[in-house]
C-alpha cells in the first residue's frame, strides 16, 4: 500500500510531463500551418496637419531630454513618400477560431522615453501579455482609460525612476484604449487590442501581418485621427498578399 | 474612614466567564481597558506608518526591504510610488487623529477612572458602553481593510477634501473603494463616541457619589465631561457629512462634486454640488475635534500635576472656566482652516478674531499651571515629568498659532510644514504626553502592578527632546515655503532635504524609544512591584479602593465625600500632607 | 533629574529660537507690492510668539529648578498676588496682545483681498488640472474666447476647451509657463478642470485655492524680474508634489517677445 | 429619580437604576459626619441620557439642513419636487400615535400613583393603546416607503436632482430613528407585559417617540418650503 501511495506523485508528474509536451507539439503544428503572411503600405493622401509643438516646461527634466530635439504631438506621423507611421492592420474578419486562440509569443514593449511614449501606438494580441517600462528619470503615471462596457478594467499606477516593468493583459478586445499620465498630463498613446496576427507601420507606413493562416479575410486599419479603412485579402500559403490603404488628410 | 457607608449593596454580580469578563464585558473598567489596548494598536501602526513615510522624504528612491509585501503595486520594487505614500499619509493622519487622540486619553481613561473618581459603580447604561467600543473597533478594522485593496486605501489627506474624495477612481488610485472604507469607517466611529458621550455625560451628571457636588470633581473629570459635549455636538455633525460623501461615491448624487468637471478627458456626470460645503461641515466638526483631543490631556495633566506638586492649582475655577470656553469657542474658529479656500475675505477676518482670542483661555491655563509651580513641593517621576513636557509642547505648539490665525500670514503658511510642525506639537504631542502622564499616573490603579521608573524616565528623555527635533524643525521648512503633502521636493524645495533627513533620523529614534514604553507595560502588566492602594499619596476617590478596584468599584459600599478634590499641602491627623476627598477630617492649613 | 529637565529645557528654547534669530531658514524676499505688510507682520509676530515662547520655558524650568523635591516640611508659598493677579495680567497683556496683531493682521489682508483689481489690470487666465497649469492670454482682441468643457482634450494639448472656430478664441494664447511683466498689475483669473488645486507662488505673498465649480482671481503687481516657481498646495493626486510651473517676471520688452514666440507656437 | 429620601438605607435600598451608587448633583456634604435625609433632585440618568442622545440627533438635522441650504443657494441646478400626498397621511398617522401614546403614560400614571408599583394591573385599554402606537408608527414607516415607490415612479431617484437626493436622505435618516422609537415601544410593552415597567423608562420612549413627531414635522416643513 504505502509504495503505492510513494508512486502516485511519479506517476503524476509523468502524465504532466507527457502533456506538456504533446501541448507544445499541438502548438508547433498550429503555428507550422500560419506561415502565411499580409504586407502593404499606408500612405496620407493630401497636407499632413500641423502637430502643435508640447512645451514640457513644467518638468526640467522633460526639457532637457527635448534641448534638441523638440517633441510634437504625434496623432498624424507622416514620413518620407507620405507613408502614415502608427497605423495598426488586424484582421477584422476571417480569422479561425483555431489561429484567433493561438497564444502569440513575446511581450510587446511599451516605453516611457524623454516624457513620451515609444511606441505612440502599442498593438497587441488579446492572449498577450504587454510590459510597461521607464527609461526616465522622472515619476510618470501610466493610466489607461478602457471604455467601460468591453470589460477592460482602467488602471492607474506610477512608475517611479529606476521601478520594475509593469506587466499587464486586458480582457477583452478593444480598438483603441487610450493611455495617459496626469504628472505629465501632454503624454498620450494608445494600446490596440486585438485577437489574432496584428502589424503596425514604421516610419514609412509600411507593415507586415506574419503568421496569417491561409484563407481569405477583412484587414482593417486603424488610425487615431481618420475613420478605419477595410480590404478584402485572400492569403495562400507562400505568396504574402499585400494590401495597401490611402487615408485622406481631413 | 468609611464608617458611614458599610452597607454593602451589590447591584450586579460579577460575570464569569471569559467571553462575558473581558471580551463582551460590560464593566466600564474592562472597557477602559480595551479602548486603551485599542489607542495601543492604533499608535503603533500610525507610527511605523509615520516611519516609513519619513524615509521616503529622506531618501526618496529609497528601497525599503520588504515594503512591496505591504502592498505590491504601491511599492514596486520596493520604492515607494506617489499614491502610496499619499495613502500612508492619509491612514496615519486618520488612525491617529481618530483611533489614537480621541479613543486614549478620552475613552480609554475617560471610561476607567470618571465612575470610579465620581463615586460611581458604573456607568449607567453599561450595555451602550459596551457597544461604544465595539462599534469603534468596526470602524478601525473597517479602516484597516482598506490597506488591502486593489489600488490601496485612500489618499486624499485625513480632511477629505472633496471633489478628489467624492469623484471615485478616475480621480487615481485609493478614490475609490478605499475611500468610501475611510468615510464609512468614519461615520462608524461617530455612532461609537456618541454612544460614549451618552454614558459620559449622566454619569457626570447623575451618579455622582453623595456630597460629590460639581465643584468637587477633580479637574479631568471636568474634561472628560467638557469633551463628551464636544463629542456630542462634533460627531453629530460629521456623521452626515461622510454619509453624503459616500453616496456621492456610491449613488451618484452631487452634494459636492460641481458641474463640469473634466477629469482624464472624461466630462463627469455630476452638477451642481458645492465644494466647499464638505469643507465647512468637515472643519466644523475638525476643529472641536482638535480640543476633543487636547482637554482631556489638560485635565488628566491637570489632576496628575497637582498631585504633584502637593498643593491645589492657583484656581480650580479658572481651569474649568477655561476649558470650557476653550470648547465654546472652537466653534466660531473653524473657519481659519479655510483662509486660502475661496472664502469671503471679511468672513476670514470673523474667523480669524476668535481664532486669535482662543489663545486667551489656553494662555491663562498655561499660567495657572506654571504660577502653581511657584513655592510647591514639586516631586519628580515619570507621570510629572511628562506632565511638565505637556505644558513645554503645549505652548511650543500653541504660540505658532499666533501666526495661522492670521490671514495676512496664512497666505504664506497655510498648507506649508509650519502647519504640520504646529498641529503635531500642540494636538498630536501634547495630546499624546497627556497619554503617557495618565498612564504612568493610574497605571497601577489599572493594573495593580507599578511601572518601572527607570525606564519610564528613560522614556521620556528621549521622547521629549526627540519630539521637538522632530517638530520644530518642521517649523523652519514651514518659513522656507515647503509645501507638505509632497512625496519629493523638487525645486526650490530641494535645499531643505538634508533637515528632512535630519527629521527622519530624530523620528526613527524617537519612535524606537516608543518600544522602551511598551515593554515597560508588558512587562509591568505582569512582573511589576504589586501597587497598594495609593501609591502616589492622591486625595480623589479612585485612590480610595483597591489597586486594581473590585468589580463594583467600592466592594458595596457607597462612598460619600466631604472635601475639594485637591485637599494637598494640609496637615492630616495621620501626619500626612493631604485629606482624602471621603475623609471626615476637616482641613488644617499646614 | 529635576535640574536636568531645567537645563535641557533652556537649552531646548534657546536652541529652537537660534536658527530664527539667525534667520537661517525664513520665506524667500518678496516682489510683490502688497507683501511688505504682510512681512512686517509677520516678523511682528514672530517677535510676540518667540517672546511668549521663551518667557514660558524659562520660567518653567527655573521654577521647576527651584521648588522641586523640597523637604516635607518645606512652606508651601503662594504666587504673588494670586489667580486673580495672573488672570488679569494674562487677560491685559495676551488681550491686548491678540487683538493687536488681529487688528494690525487685517490692515495687511485688506491690502490684498480688500481692493478691487485696477481697470488696466493684465488679465491672464489659468487652468488648474491634474497635475500641470496652463496659462491663457487673450492676445490683440483683449478677450479670452468662451470654454467648452467637452472639448477639453489633453490629448490635442486642448487645455481649456476651445474652439478655435470662435472670434473670440482664434487669437488666444496658450502657455504652459506664465509669463508677467514688471511692475505691471496681473488680474489673475483662475479656474480648475477638474480638483480642487492650489496657486502658491511664495515669493509673491500670494496661495489662493482653486475651489472647482467657483471661479475665483487674484491680482497683484511683481517688482523684481527672475524666475520662479508656481506650485500647488492642495492635495490633488498621486502628482500633487510634481504640479507646477515656472513664473518669468520680464521687462515689457521681453514680455512683449515672449508672447510674440509663444503666438507662434499656437 | 425624583423621590424623597428620608433615612440613609433608604437611600441605599431605592437607589438601584441601573447600578447607580449615587444619588446626585445637588446633595450637601453631610455635615459632622453624621448623614442627615437630603432631599435630591438629580433626575434619573436615563432620562438625561435622553436629552443627550437628542442634541446630537438635533445636530445631526442641524448639519443635514444646513447641507441642503447651501447646496440649494449653491447652483441653479435645484428642481423642486413636489412631495407625495401620502406624506401628510403619514404625518396625521405620526402625530395620532403620539396622542396614543401620552394616553397610555397618562392612563399608566395615574394607575402607578393609585397603587402599589408591585400590582400593577395591566388593564387591556392600556395595553391596547401601546398596541396602537405601535401600528401607528409602523404604519407610518410603510407610508414612507409607499412615498418613496410615489417618487421614484414620477422618475425621482436619488440621483436624479438635489432636491430628492435630499428628499430620500433626509426621509431615509429620520425613518431610521422612528424605528429606534419603535423598538424603545416594543421594550415599553415588554416590560409593561411583565408588568415591570419604570415609569422613567416609559417617560423616555415617550419623549423619544414625541421628538420624532415634531423633527418629522420640521422635515415637512423643510422639504415643502423653498427656501
Amino acid at each position: 500500500m504505502k509504495r503505492d501511495y510513494r508512486r502516485t506523485p511519479v506517476l503524476l508528474l509523468a502524465g504532466l510531463a507527457i502533456i506538456c509536451f504533446g501541448a507544445l507539439l499541438m502548438s508547433q503544428k498550429v503555428s507550422a500551418a500560419a506561415e502565411g503572411k499580409i504586407t502593404g503600405t499606408v500612405k496620407l493622401e493630401g497636407a499632413a496637419p500641423h502637430m502643435r509643438g508640447i512645451d514640457m516646461s513644467k518638468d526640467p527634466y522633460c526639457v532637457k531630454q527635448h534641448e534638441n530635439s523638440p517633441a510634437h504631438l504625434e496623432n498624424v506621423v507622416v514620413g518620407s513618400g507620405g507613408g502614415l507611421e502608427n497605423v495598426v492592420l488586424y484582421l477584422s474578419q476571417g480569422l479561425p477560431p483555431a489561429a484567433a486562440n493561438e497564444v502569440a509569443s513575446g511581450e510587446p514593449v511599451f516605453d516611457q522615453k524623454g516624457c513620451m511614449y515609444t511606441p505612440h501606438v502599442l498593438a497587441m494580441d488579446i492572449n498577450q501579455k504587454y510590459k510597461v517600462i521607464t527609461s526616465d528619470q522622472t515619476t510618470h503615471n501610466i493610466h489607461p482609460l478602457p471604455n467601460p462596457l468591453t470589460g477592460n478594467i482602467p488602471w492607474n499606477e506610477s512608475q517611479p525612476p529606476g521601478a520594475p516593468p509593469l506587466i499587464k493583459s486586458w480582457k477583452a478586445e478593444e480598438v483603441a484604449i487610450p493611455v495617459k499620465c496626469n504628472i505629465h498630463p501632454w503624454m498620450h498613446g494608445y494600446f490596440v487590442v486585438v485577437k489574432g496576427p496584428y502589424g503596425t507601420t514604421d516610419t514609412n507606413g509600411s507593415y507586415t501581418i506574419s503568421g496569417v493562416p491561409p484563407g481569405s479575410y477583412t484587414v482593417t486599419a486603424w488610425q487615431e485621427e481618420y475613420p478605419a479603412q477595410t480590404q478584402k485579402v485572400t492569403v495562400t500559403a507562400g505568396a504574402p498578399a499585400t494590401a495597401d490603404f490611402t487615408f485622406k488628410a481631413k | 474612614m468609611h464608617d458611614m457607608s458599610t452597607e454593602a449593596v451589590h447591584h450586579h454580580a460579577p460575570p464569569t466567564g471569559f467571553i462575558r469578563k473581558y471580551i463582551f464585558s460590560t464593566d466600564h473598567k474592562v472597557i477602559g481597558k480595551q479602548y486603551y489596548g485599542l489607542g495601543l494598536v492604533a499608535v503603533f501602526t500610525g507610527m511605523v506608518l509615520s516611519w516609513l513615510m519619513r524615509l521616503h522624504l529622506g531618501w526618496t528612491s529609497l528601497a525599503i526591504p520588504g515594503l512591496h509585501f505591504l502592498s505590491s503595486t504601491g511599492a514596486p520594487g520596493n520604492v515607494m510610488t506617489p499614491e502610496y505614500y499619499l495613502q500612508l499619509m492619509t491612514m496615519h493622519a486618520t488612525i491617529m487623529v481618530f483611533f489614537v487622540l480621541t479613543v486614549a486619553p478620552f475613552a480609554a481613561f475617560g471610561n476607567f477612572f470618571l465612575p470610579i473618581q465620581v463615586g460611581a459603580e458604573d456607568m449607567p447604561f453599561p450595555h451602550i458602553n459596551m457597544m461604544s467600543f465595539w462599534v469603534t473597533f468596526v470602524a478601525f478594522l473597517v479602516l484597516i481593510s482598506s490597506f488591502f485593496l486593489g489600488d490601496g486605501p485612500a489618499l486624499s489627506g485625513w480632511t477629505g477634501y472633496a471633489p478628489l474624495s467624492a469623484v471615485g477612481g478616475v480621480a487615481g488610485p485609493g478614490q475609490g473603494l478605499g475611500q468610501v472604507l475611510w468615510a464609512a469607517s468614519l461615520a462608524i466611529f461617530c455612532v461609537g463616541q456618541l454612544l460614549g458621550s451618552l454614558n459620559f455625560i449622566p454619569t457626570t451628571l447623575d451618579m455622582r457619589a453623595k456630597g460629590m457636588t460639581l465643584s468637587r470633581m477633580p479637574l479631568n473629570v471636568w474634561g472628560w465631561f467638557i469633551t463628551s459635549c464636544m463629542a456630542l455636538t462634533a460627531f453629530a455633525v460629521l456623521m452626515p457629512a461622510c454619509i453624503l460623501l459616500i453616496l456621492d461615491h456610491v449613488a451618484g448624487t452631487s452634494f459636492f462634486v460641481p458641474s463640469n468637471l473634466v477629469i482624464n478627458d472624461q466630462l463627469q456626470p455630476h452638477a451642481g454640488g458645492s465644494t466647499l460645503l464638505w469643507q465647512h461641515l468637515f472643519w466644523f466638526f475638525g476643529h472641536p475635534e482638535v480640543y476633543i483631543a487636547i482637554v482631556p490631556a489638560m485635565g488628566i495633566v491637570s489632576h496628575v500635576l497637582i498631585a504633584n506638586i502637593r498643593r491645589p492649582l492657583l484656581s480650580y475655577k479658572v481651569i474649568i472656566a477655561c476649558m470650557f470656553s476653550i470648547a465654546f469657542l472652537s466653534y466660531m474658529v473653524y473657519g481659519h482652516h479655510m483662509f486660502v479656500s475661496g472664502m469671503n475675505p471679511f468672513s476670514s477676518l470673523v474667523f480669524s478674531f476668535p481664532t486669535l482670542i482662543i489663545t486667551i483661555p489656553a494662555t491663562l491655563i498655561v499660567l495657572i499651571w506654571i504660577g502653581s509651580l511657584y513655592g510647591s513641593r514639586l516631586r519628580i517621576n515619570s507621570a510629572s515629568l511628562f506632565a511638565l513636557g505637556f505644558i513645554s509642547m503645549f505652548v511650543a505648539g500653541g504660540v505658532s498659532g499666533f501666526f495661522l490665525a492670521q490671514p495676512s500670514i496664512d497666505i504664506m503658511l497655510h498648507a506649508t510644514y509650519f502647519v504640520v510642525g504646529h498641529f503635531h506639537l500642540v494636538m498630536a504631542v501634547a495630546a499624546i504626553f497627556g497619554i503617557f502622564t495618565g498612564t504612568y499616573f493610574w497605571f497601577p490603579k489599572m493594573f495593580g502592578r507599578m511601572m518601572n521608573e527607570t525606564l519610564g524616565k528613560i522614556h521620556f528623555w528621549l521622547t521629549f527632546v526627540g519630539a521637538y527635533c522632530i517638530f520644530m524643525p518642521f517649523h523652519y521648512l514651514g518659513l522656507a515655503g515647503n509645501v507638505r503633502r509632497y512625496q519629493a521636493f523638487v525645486g526650490y524645495m530641494e535645499p531643505l532635504i538634508p533637515i528632512h533627513k535630519f527629521i527622519t533620523v530624530a523620528a526613527l529614534i524617537t519612535g524606537a524609544a516608543q518600544f522602551i514604553f511598551l515593554y515597560n507595560l508588558i512587562h509591568s502588566r505582569f512582573w511589576g512591584k504589586i501597587a497598594p492602594e495609593n501609591p502616589w499619596e492622591c486625595t480623589s476617590l479612585e485612590w480610595t479602593v483597591p489597586s486594581p478596584p473590585p468589580y463594583d468599584n467600592f466592594g458595596g459600599r457607597h462612598p460619600v465625600v466631604y472635601h475639594d478634590p485637591y485637599q494637598y499641602g494640609v496637615e492630616s491627623e495621620n501626619g500626612a500632607d493631604y485629606i482624602m476627598q471621603d475623609s471626615t477630617e476637616t482641613p488644617k492649613e499646614a | 533629574m529635576a535640574k536636568i529637565f531645567a537645563v535641557t529645557l533652556i537649552l531646548i528654547a534657546i536652541g529652537s529660537a537660534i536658527p530664527i534669530i539667525w534667520h537661517i531658514w525664513e520665506p524667500p524676499a518678496d516682489i510683490s507690492t502688497h507683501g511688505a505688510l504682510i512681512d512686517e507682520q509677520m516678523s511682528e509676530t514672530m517677535a510676540e510668539a518667540g517672546l511668549s515662547f521663551l518667557a514660558a520655558q524659562f520660567v518653567l524650568a527655573i521654577f521647576v529648578w527651584i521648588f522641586s523635591n523640597r523637604p516635607k516640611g518645606a512652606k508651601i508659598g503662594h504666587f504673588p498676588g494670586g489667580a486673580t493677579a495672573m488672570v488679569l495680567a494674562g487677560f491685559l497683556l495676551v488681550g491686548t496682545e491678540v487683538i493687536a496683531l488681529g487688528i494690525f493682521g487685517s490692515r495687511a489682508w485688506a491690502s490684498v483681498y480688500f481692493q478691487p483689481p485696477a481697470a488696466d489690470a493684465m488679465p491672464i487666465q489659468v487652468q488648474a488640472g491634474q497635475f500641470a497649469f496652463y496659462f491663457r492670454y487673450p492676445g490683440p482682441d483683449g478677450k479670452f474666447g468662451p470654454m467648452h468643457p467637452n472639448l477639453i482634450n489633453e490629448a490635442n494639448l486642448n487645455f481649456f476647451g476651445l474652439d478655435y472656430n470662435e472670434s473670440a478664441t482664434k487669437d488666444d494664447i496658450v502657455t504652459a509657463e506664465m509669463a508677467i511683466p514688471v511692475n505691471r498689475e496681473v488680474h489673475l483669473l483662475m479656474h480648475s478642470k477638474d480638483l480642487g488645486h492650489s496657486f502658491y507662488v511664495p515669493e509673491l505673498r500670494i496661495q489662493q485655492d482653486f475651489v472647482p465649480g467657483l471661479d475665483l482671481s487674484v491680482h497683484f503687481t511683481a517688482t523684481k524680474i527672475g524666475k520662479y516657481e508656481i506650485v500647488c498646495t492642495q492635495l490633488c493626486g498621486l502628482g500633487h508634489y510634481n504640479m507646477r510651473a515656472y513664473l518669468y517676471v520680464y521687462s515689457q520688452q521681453d514680455f512683449d517677445d515672449w508672447l510674440k514666440k509663444e503666438a507662434a507656437l499656437q | 429619580m425624583a423621590t424623597t429620601v428620608h433615612e440613609p438605607p433608604q437611600i441605599e435600598r431605592r437607589l438601584p437604576e441601573l447600578g447607580g451608587s449615587g444619588n446626585g448633583g445637588r446633595n450637601l456634604p453631610p455635615s459632622g459626619g453624621r448623614l442627615r435625609g437630603v432631599r435630591d433632585f438629580s433626575p434619573p440618568p436615563s432620562s438625561t441620557a435622553l436629552w443627550v442622545g437628542l442634541a446630537a440627533i438635533t445636530m445631526t438635522f442641524i448639519a443635514f439642513t444646513s447641507a441642503l441650504i447651501v447646496r440649494q443657494g449653491a447652483s441653479m441646478d435645484w428642481r423642486h419636487i413636489n412631495l407625495p400626498r401620502v406624506l401628510y397621511l403619514n404625518t396625521v398617522v405620526l402625530l395620532a400615535s403620539s396622542v396614543t401614546f401620552e394616553v397610555f403614560r397618562r392612563s399608566f400614571q395615574k394607575k402607578r400613583d393609585a397603587l402599589d408599583p408591585g400590582t400593577l394591573s395591566h388593564s387591556q385599554r392600556s395595553a391596547a393603546w401601546l398596541y396602537a402606537t405601535l401600528l401607528l408608527g409602523i404604519s407610518f414607516v410603510v407610508g414612507q416607503y409607499v412615498a418613496w415607490l410615489r417618487l421614484s415612479a414620477d422618475g425621482f431617484y436619488l440621483a436624479t436632482n438635489p432636491s430628492s437626493s435630499f428628499f430620500y436622505v433626509l426621509t431615509a435618516a429620520h425613518a431610521l430613528h422612528v424605528l429606534g422609537g419603535i423598538g424603545g415601544l416594543l421594550y415599553v410593552i415588554r416590560r409593561f407585559g411583565q408588568s415591570q415597567l419604570r415609569p422613567t423608562a416609559l417617560g423616555v420612549a415617550s419623549r423619544y417617540w414625541h421628538f420624532v413627531d415634531i423633527l418629522w414635522l420640521y422635515l415637512l416643513w423643510l422639504l415643502w418650503a423653498k427656501l
